[in-house]
């Protein structure tokens, strides 16, 4: 076995912060051989990005390496001067991201920032500047290798006027231009839609065997780094847990947090064992409607910059029945968030009409529609973005009850100690502020928040997507014992089929503001009707498969 | 669940209570006390508020400020009985320097506070209620702010006649529109934010969702920009003063002084040298002090 | 592209309007009498009367409204009380040399705050940020006039280096009007020696003017760019290789230059209303000085003419910027 | 940081004062003769001799024209000039003059009596300016051309002060002036900026608020005094901060400067090269009350007022260039008497009128009106206040605008209750001043105290119409009596009038006629070594 060609000897990171040093790399022992694509697998926090920056040099601005070392091709890279990084950034080792709309600069064409990249490459090996036309002629042959359509007239158009899957690309492209030996991928799916995201994956699967590349890729989606890894390793909190085969770690996971984090991963084959809770909680009240909540043909037509009209979300018919969990599911852009927010009037229809428990409420304006507000309410996908960092926890909880009863100063305290109970959340939370807390804790501050004024409606838009795979299994089991213990009706809104499937009685599936099919959540799973659903289900049991290493 | 509260038996410390408030002012010094300029800036303020608060009580020559006149002992260079020297009137220039901070930072809270006042609300509805009610108040702040600030003070106080009132309604008339120009480009990042469409979604009015959410993200730039205003006011008014437009004599007013000095330049300098740099030291501590708020009070700043 | 321009004008000339309103509402709540002025010390009250007759000062304040606006839609400023001449003369007599001042103090701002700024951003909270930063609160918090008449005495008396005021030796006689600006006249004219003598006369004024916008420049820019430096399209830039000094100077200041644009049209419209005190202390022949002369006599029209002047060039100049910013951020170029 | 930055200026301060000690004299020159350079904070806004006239505008005049006849000397005497005789009738009423034969035009005219007749119709007829000096007495057709070189005055009414005015009314071609007419307003657009005069300068560069040039005209028909010494032109240039004037004076950049302050020429006096030139002045400096309203009615508070004020501070506030007012009328005009009994400080006295009026305990605040930006009159309010502490008499200084104050004190109701006044009398005649006691004076500038004693507007307007000098010179010794008794302001002092100029500055003449700070630019010259 040849030497590896980068081997980091237990690495030790610190970071100085108010606090003191805060130990962010605790001794990590990795290698990587010529040719093999290793995965690098943990969730926000455990210290993944700042090992692979450190590796590049690009690390926190205010990080001290304790001890430990790093060696890329017998070179030791632990501590480089400007001057050595420049021969091996971009040319050795090379490096892609995880939002391409961030990582390419919004002001400069997309051929002028590749053909730049290969200049810095020619000054930093000091041979002559070849001209621009030699340049733009490598540019275009390299925006064709990573297949982007008519890669000419890709040159003069910038950042914003291409998809998210072909900015990836660009990225791609810019990362080989130098023909690195070493391409690290910072989390290249994540930001991508399900299609896009296979696109992407088997496009590195391929560069890995035409140009015999090394790839580390990193990611918190374990189905994506089982594509494509052959080796992974599992970190935790600054340290590797566990590394080895992809398949051996996947299918007998050694350190009790692998154990975890495999389980939390919804598999999109499982039958769900639905409790017949839908019918019980009806039973329980009895005097309610059948049906809760009635959409008639609801439009929304938005006007567009240059004057058009772009209608995210045209004549959709729904109805909810009182204690079901109502799926509705689409990829980004299908107009799901905007029906939601319709539904529960944050935003004005153009035109159809929505009813909630018998009662038109599309005309309710002031008082009227203050006190419907009270029956329904709304769970957002981004829990960092929905509470007011000014205000306390439990400013936040009590604020329904303020606005709504006229409950006094301690009743409100009181209720608030309760409901940050039922969340599971200890009392003293009530004087944190919001950034103090975990993405999981603030969201279930959040449903605290929702079900204050004990409403019969939930509507959650992707309550979970924002947040890590083990916390999003806990938080899905609560909202399902919420819904039991409150008996309360949700509308449930995801891009993540293997979620529907485990909790949705009945589902819709929207494409470009359209509903293209609805039913029985198990019957569109097994017989799936319409092309574009089968399609959908298909790109998301290839990831869930590689997950769980099942025969495909 | 066990409940911790109950088992410690005892209701919660203030300390605890506030423990994250007060790890927030912890961070805030520790931060303000790094940079050098943003302390320089702290002394100079706290010396000023100082001179106003007991300035007239500990002064060498207590009549001076009111207009005594000494036709003896006229234009003396610093000396040790005069540590500034003396004016035309052999008035104590060191008295009157001190007395003038009372006045300064007299003009700079009123006219800082009536912009704020004004402009703030404004800037808040004209933010969040967008429509024709943003569209006519920013034409009226743009209408405004095209006029340069100081012609059009100038053209008050030119007709409201010359006083230290007049001055300070005519920079208070052309201070608002920086606060709404700056509340109003804030609001409308907030209004974005999941936090204000959750609160409208709870069923909260909008004086509800302007006073709990809105103002208080609007805060940080605000107190940098009061405080930054404080100079600046102080530095406008010492303008008007210069034109013969800002206080009446005898008022030991300092952009009066450096306009009655400069005609004793070069000859008597210390006359005009000193009130000019009291000017400039209070303006430089009252920017220093603001920009070393804007940096600790910066929202990425909170998260470390 | 047209519906912009079309709506721009229309808020241009709206603002237009309401500067005249406004400032004749302001101007005319003065007790004041520009007539008696005029009229000379010992005129009796006939020939005070033949004076506010002539400049229509006897009519009620309304009609006097009515015949200004009249005249201001059909580009008649009205005539000044204290000059005789008609405001709009006078603007084109005075403005050029403030102009010429204010572009010069401009470009001094630009060519020192950027690059400064620049360096402060990169060696943050360095030596180097706090100089820069108490440099540029300094330029902000010193009173013009004052530091005016101290570099006055100090270079032009003491020293002797450059010329105590005024725009040009008074042997010398002023080249060809072609554009108002000595300096770009003089040199179509080729006369390099009137050239050198108008710099040397401008350079004092310019550099105080200059303090209060470098000032601002400095501190925008430097905000933006230790903003856009954090920004991770600048890592993904070291990522791949590209040169530290490229990444700054290239990469992160045309970011960093959009507020910045933005900024220095704000500030070319401040600087022309601050330049009375300028003007007053080196006797620069400019609007300042005539707007601060007339306003003295409450003589309104030239007021509302010079704010009138100040205020489209604020809205040329903030148009300007916006065009710039479309040609800079192409997101922008589609509006 | 503050010690270094004291002792850098300091170090310029006294960088200052040696540079000082060698003032670099360097005179304008082009290649006909030297120009003399005139350094003043006043702009020309209008030229025009029949419309407008001020210190400044007034010494363009005065060179660019001539008029009948011209003041000169010291005191000031009425000289013949385009007048070369001139005799009055029996009843005073008809003047006639006969002109010179040889003056003529820049332009060539010759200067006719139609030219003499014309000038002053359109003076009378524009109503503007120097108008008031003679409306009331004279019409437009009462003056009428005898023969070419004759021309005829007839008076509605004897009016002895008439010959003392006649120096300011200047004769303009009618040629040049009525080619350049607009819509019949009588050319008065076409003079704002430029000149039909005959004087010894006609109009060179005219920049106005930068800088006016006159050049010399070498065959002036009545000659140069200096010979061929004369200069080849003056420039009259603005430089408004003192400062700079000081700077402009030190460094050669301005061989003449007026208004520096009082303390400027205390200083600039030890700077060699540099000569001041210090003559009594004619402009009397009073601090009128208003007689009629507000608690200044009272003539024992005026009186207690008047006996309270420091009259040497009033000195000493000029560095000692100026003398006490000994009577309402100035030293050096005619008919001067000094009024024994004019008020000086004296505490007791002022206490005792005090116990006599209205206020015997005071406690009142009192209004001090001056002009924005009169140094010495702002001084002169610090030193009332500080006088009146002694009184318990409070006092509020205003600077006012000139517009807005001569405004309020055209009213008896809004005229202040102090307001300090500087008056240059027009003429040398002393009616120029007492008419200023007058009740039809009312509502001007200088009559803001309202004052009102039938005897003394009687005794007026008797010495206005007689002819015999010893009967006027009488009635207006009483007049001037009872105006002291009465109080009506207090009596300030005559300032020096000033100048600093370098050395080699020669043929300057003063006459206390002039306004304050203008100078006759005829026999001025420059010696070069």
């Amino acid at each position: 076995m040849s030497a590896p060609l980068l081997d980091i000897k237990d690495y030790t990171l610190d970071i100085a912060t108010f606090d003191g040093p805060v130990h962010v790399l605790k001794g990590i022992n990795l290698s990587v051989n010529r040719g093999d694509t290793l995965g690098i697998v943990g969730e926000s926090g455990s210290g993944k990005t700042v090992l692979v920056r450190s590796v590049m040099g690009i690390g926190p601005s205010n990080s001290a390496v304790e001890g430990g070392q790093i060696t890329f091709d017998g070179q030791d890279i632990t501590r480089l001067d400007p001057k050595g990084w420049a021969r091996i950034r971009g040319i050795r080792i090379s490096m892609i991201f995880q939002d391409p709309m961030t990582y390419l600069n919004p002001l400069f064409s997309i051929g002028q920032q590749i053909s730049d990249v290969m200049a810095a490459h020619e000054r930093a090996a000091g041979e002559g500047g070849s001209t621009k036309g030699a340049r733009r002629a490598r540019t275009v042959d390299l925006l064709d290798q990573v297949g982007l359509p008519n890669p000419a007239s890709l040159y003069d158009q910038y950042p914003h006027q291409l998809s998210g899957g072909m900015r990836q690309r660009v990225l791609i492209a810019m990362a080989l231009s130098g023909k690195p030996d070493l391409l690290i991928a910072d989390e290249p799916t994540t930001a991508l839609d399900v299609t896009v995201q296979a696109q992407v994956l088997d496009l590195i699967k391929s560069l890995v065997d035409k140009l015999n590349l090394t790839v580390i890729m990193i990611s918190h989606d374990i189905g994506a780094i089982a594509t494509i890894a052959d080796r992974c390793a599992v970190m935790y909190k600054g340290e590797i847990v566990e590394q080895g085969r992809t398949a051996d770690v996947l299918r007998e996971p050694q350190h009790e947090y692998t154990r975890q984090l495999l389980s939390a991963v919804p598999d999109i084959e499982a039958k769900p064992a639905r409790t017949a809770v839908a019918a019980a909680c009806r039973e329980r009240q009895p005097d309610a409607p059948a049906t809760l909540l009635e959409a008639i043909n609801l439009k929304k037509l938005f006007k567009t910059q240059s004057g058009g009209e772009f209608s995210a979300v045209s004549d959709v018919n729904l109805s909810v029945a009182t204690g079901e969990i109502f799926g509705v599911v689409g990829e980004s852009g299908s107009g799901k968030s905007t029906l939601a927010r319709m539904l529960l009037r944050l935003i004005e229809p153009t035109s159809g009409n929505v009813v909630f428990a018998g009662q038109n409420i599309t005309g309710l304006t002031g008082e009227p529609l203050r006190q419907i507000r009270r029956h329904m309410q709304f769970v957002f996908q981004n829990p960092h973005s929905a509470l007011n960092g000014r205000h306390t926890i439990g400013d936040a909880v009590g604020e329904p009850l303020r606005i709504q009863t006229r409950m006094s100063r301690r009743e409100v305290e009181a209720k608030v100690e309760a409901l940050l109970d039922i969340v599971q959340l200890p009392k003293l939370f009530k004087y944190r502020y919001p950034h103090e807390l975990s993405g999981g804790q603030k969201q279930r501050v959040c449903i605290a928040r929702a079900i204050a004024l004990n409403p019969r409606l939930l509507i959650l838009d992707e309550p979970t997507s924002a947040l890590d795979i083990s916390v999003q299994a806990q938080i899905l089991e609560f909202l399902q014992q919420v819904r039991a213990e409150f008996n309360l009706t949700y509308v449930f809104i995801s891009h993540d089929l293997a979620v529907i499937r485990q909790i949705c009685d009945r589902t819709i599936v929207m494409k470009r503001g359209e509903i293209v099919e609805h039913g029985n959540t198990e019957q569109i799973f097994t017989s799936p009707r319409q092309e574009y659903t089968k399609a959908l289900i298909e790109s998301g049991r290839k990831t869930s498969r590689a997950a769980t290493l099942q025969a495909s | 669940m066990s409940n911790l509260e109950q088992t410690a038996g005892r209701p919660l410390a203030f300390r605890e209570r506030h423990a994250s408030q007060l790890r927030q002012l912890r961070l805030y010094s520790q931060m303000f006390r790094g940079s050098f300029s943003s302390m320089l800036g702290l002394t100079l303020v706290v010396i000023f508020l100082i001179l106003a608060a007991i300035g007239p009580y500990i002064v060498p020559f207590p009549d001076d400020i009111r207009g005594a006149v000494h036709m003896g002992s006229r234009l003396l260079p610093p000396s040790s009985e005069h540590w500034f020297g003396t004016d035309e009137m052999g008035g104590d220039i060191f008295s009157r320097v001190i007395a003038g901070a009372r006045t300064s930072l007299w003009i700079g809270i009123v006219i800082t506070g009536l912009g704020a006042l004004v402009g703030v609300p404004l800037g808040v509805i004209a933010g969040y209620k967008g429509g024709w009610i943003r569209a006519c108040i920013m034409r009226v702040t743009e209408l405004f702010l095209a006029v340069p600030g100081l012609a059009l003070a100038l053209a008050i106080v030119a007709s409201l006649g010359p006083g230290l009132t007049n001055c300070m309604i005519a920079l208070a008339i052309v201070w608002w529109p920086g606060y709404v120009r700056l509340v109003e480009a804030k609001t409308l990042s907030i209004k974005e934010e999941l936090f204000v469409e959750s609160a409208r979604s709870i069923g909260a009015r909008t004086p509800w969702i302007l006073w709990h959410h809105i103002l208080p993200n609007c805060m940080s730039p605000i107190i940098v920009k009061m405080s930054m205003d404080m100079g600046m006011a102080i530095l406008a008014a010492a303008g008007l003063g210069f034109i013969g437009l800002g206080a009446p004599p005898p008022a030991p007013e300092w952009g009066a002084m450096v306009s009655v000095a400069r005609s004793y330049m070069p000859d008597w300098w210390w006359y005009s040298f000193f009130p000019g740099a009291a000017i400039f030291l209070t303006v430089l501590g009252f920017n220093l002090l603001g920009d070393g708020l804007r940096d600790i009070l910066d929202p990425r700043s909170r998260t470390r | 592209m047209l519906s912009f321009t079309v709506r721009k004008l229309l808020t241009v000339v709206g603002t237009m309007l309401g500067i005249a309103v406004l400032t004749f509402v302001i101007t005319n709540v003065a007790p004041g009498d520009p007539a008696r002025l005029v009229a000379g010390p010992n005129a009796t009250e006939d020939m005070v009367e033949t004076i506010r007759s002539e400049y229509g000062l006897d009519q009620p304040m309304v009609t006097q409204f009515a015949i200004y606006m009249k005249d201001l839609v059909s580009g008649d400023l009205g005539t000044s009380i204290v000059s005789t001449r008609p405001v709009l003369d006078d603007l084109l007599r005075y403005a050029p040399a403030t102009i010429e001042l204010v572009l010069v103090a401009m470009t001094l701002g630009v060519i020192v705050g950027v690059p400064l700024g620049m360096l402060s951003a990169v060696y943050k909270d360095g030596p180097v940020d706090h100089f820069t930063r108490i440099l540029s609160i300094s330029g902000v918090a010193i009173p013009a006039f004052w530091l005016g008449i101290l570099l006055q005495l100090y270079f032009s008396v003491d020293l002797g280096w450059l010329p105590v005021s005024g725009r040009l030796p008074l042997v010398t006689r002023p080249p060809e009007m072609i554009t108002g600006s000595l300096l770009i006249d003089s040199l179509l004219a080729g006369n390099l020696k009137t050239f050198n003598t108008a710099l040397s006369h401008m350079i004092l004024p310019a550099v105080v003017l200059s303090f209060p916008c470098l000032a601002s420049i400095l501190r925008v820019n430097r905000a933006e760019m230790i903003e856009v430096l954090q920004s991770d399209f600048i890592v993904a830039a070291r990522a791949h290789g590209i040169s530290s000094r490229r990444i700054v100077v290239i990469y992160a200041l045309k970011n960093a230059l959009l507020p910045t644009l933005a900024m220095i049209g704000l500030r070319f419209g401040w600087m022309l209303g601050s330049t009375v005190l300028v003007e007053t202390v080196f006797d620069w022949p400019g609007i300042g000085l005539y707007a601060v002369s007339s306003a003295l006599a409450s003589d309104f029209k030239p007021v509302i003419g010079v704010t009138l002047l100040i205020g489209f060039f604020f809205i040329i100049a903030n148009t300007l910027v916006d065009l710039a910013y479309a040609w800079i951020d192409p997101r922008l170029r589609r509006a | 940081m503050l010690n270094i930055m004291i002792r850098k200026i300091a170090l310029a301060g006294l960088l200052a004062s040696t540079v000082l000690a060698t003032a670099a004299g360097a005179f304008e020159r082009t290649d006909d003769g030297t120009i003399i350079v005139f350094g003043g904070r006043q702009a020309i806004p209008v030229l025009d001799p029949h419309v407008r006239y001020d210190w400044s505008t007034r010494m363009i005049q005065q060179a660019v024209y001539d008029a009948l006849v011209k003041y000169e000397g010291d005191p000031a005497e009425v000289k013949p000039w385009l007048a070369e005789s001139w005799e009055t009738s029996e009843d005073g009423k008809t003047w006639t003059f006969h002109l010179v034969k040889d003056a003529k035009f820049h332009n060539g005219d010759p200067v006719t009596a139609e030219a003499a007749r014309y000038s002053f119709e359109r003076g009378l007829k524009l109503n503007k300016g120097v108008a008031w000096m003679l409306k009331d007495f004279l019409a437009p057709e009462g003056v009428s051309v005898v023969d070419e070189h004759t021309v005829k005055f007839e008076l509605k009414a004897p009016y002895a002060p008439f010959l003392s005015f006649l120096p300011w009314w200047f004769v303009v071609n009618p040629q040049q002036v009525m080619a350049n007419e607009v819509d019949g307003d009588y050319g008065q657009k076409w003079l704002t900026d430029n000149a039909a005069g005959s004087g010894p300068f006609k109009l060179g560069r005219w920049e106005p608020n930068v800088l006016y040039e006159v050049e010399a005209v070498s065959d002036y028909w009545k000659g140069w005094p200096q010979g061929d010494n004369r200069p080849a032109g003056v420039i009259y240039r603005l430089i408004r901060e003192p400062a700079a004037q000081k700077a402009a004076l030190q460094r050669g950049e301005a061989d003449i400067v007026e208004g520096l302050t009082s303390d400027d020429y205390v200083q600039i006096e030890k700077v060699p090269g540099i000569v001041i030139q210090d003559h009594k002045g004619m402009t009397t400096f009073g601090i009128k009350f208003n007689t009629q309203k507000g608690p200044t009615a009272d003539i024992n508070l005026r009186k207690a007022i008047a006996y309270a004020m420091d009259y040497e501070a009033l000195i000493g506030i000029y560095n000692g260039a100026a003398s006490l007012e000994t009577s309402p009328l100035p030293d050096s005009m005619k008919g001067h008497i000094a009024v024994e009994g004019i008020p000086r400080q004296d505490l007791a006295k002022a206490k005792e009128y005090l116990a006599k009026s209205a206020y015997p305990e005071g406690g009142i605040t009192l209004d001090y009106v001056h002009v924005a930006g009169l140094e010495e009159a702002r001084r002169i309010g610090l030193v009332l206040l500080d006088n009146l502490k002694e009184l318990n008499i409070g006092v509020n200084i205003k600077p006012e605008q000139w517009p807005n104050m001569v405004a309020a004190g055209s009213s008896v109701e809004t005229s202040p209750n102090m307001t300090s006044v500087y008056t240059t009398p027009i003429s040398t005649d002393p009616d120029a001043v007492a008419y200023q006691y007058h009740k039809n004076s009312w509502g001007q500038y200088y009559a803001m105290a309202y004052y009102d004693n039938p005897q003394v507007s009687e005794m007026i307007d008797k010495a206005r119409g007689s002819t015999s000098w010893d009967e006027r010179a009488a009635l207006y010794a009483d007049i001037q009596k009872q105006i002291v008794a009465d109080q009506p302001e207090v009596f300030g002092m005559l300032q020096n009038r000033r100048w600093a100029h370098q050395d080699y500055l020669q043929g300057f003449s003063f006459s206390p006629v002039r306004f304050t700070g203008e100078v006759d630019l005829y026999p001025l010259w420059i010696k070069e070594e």
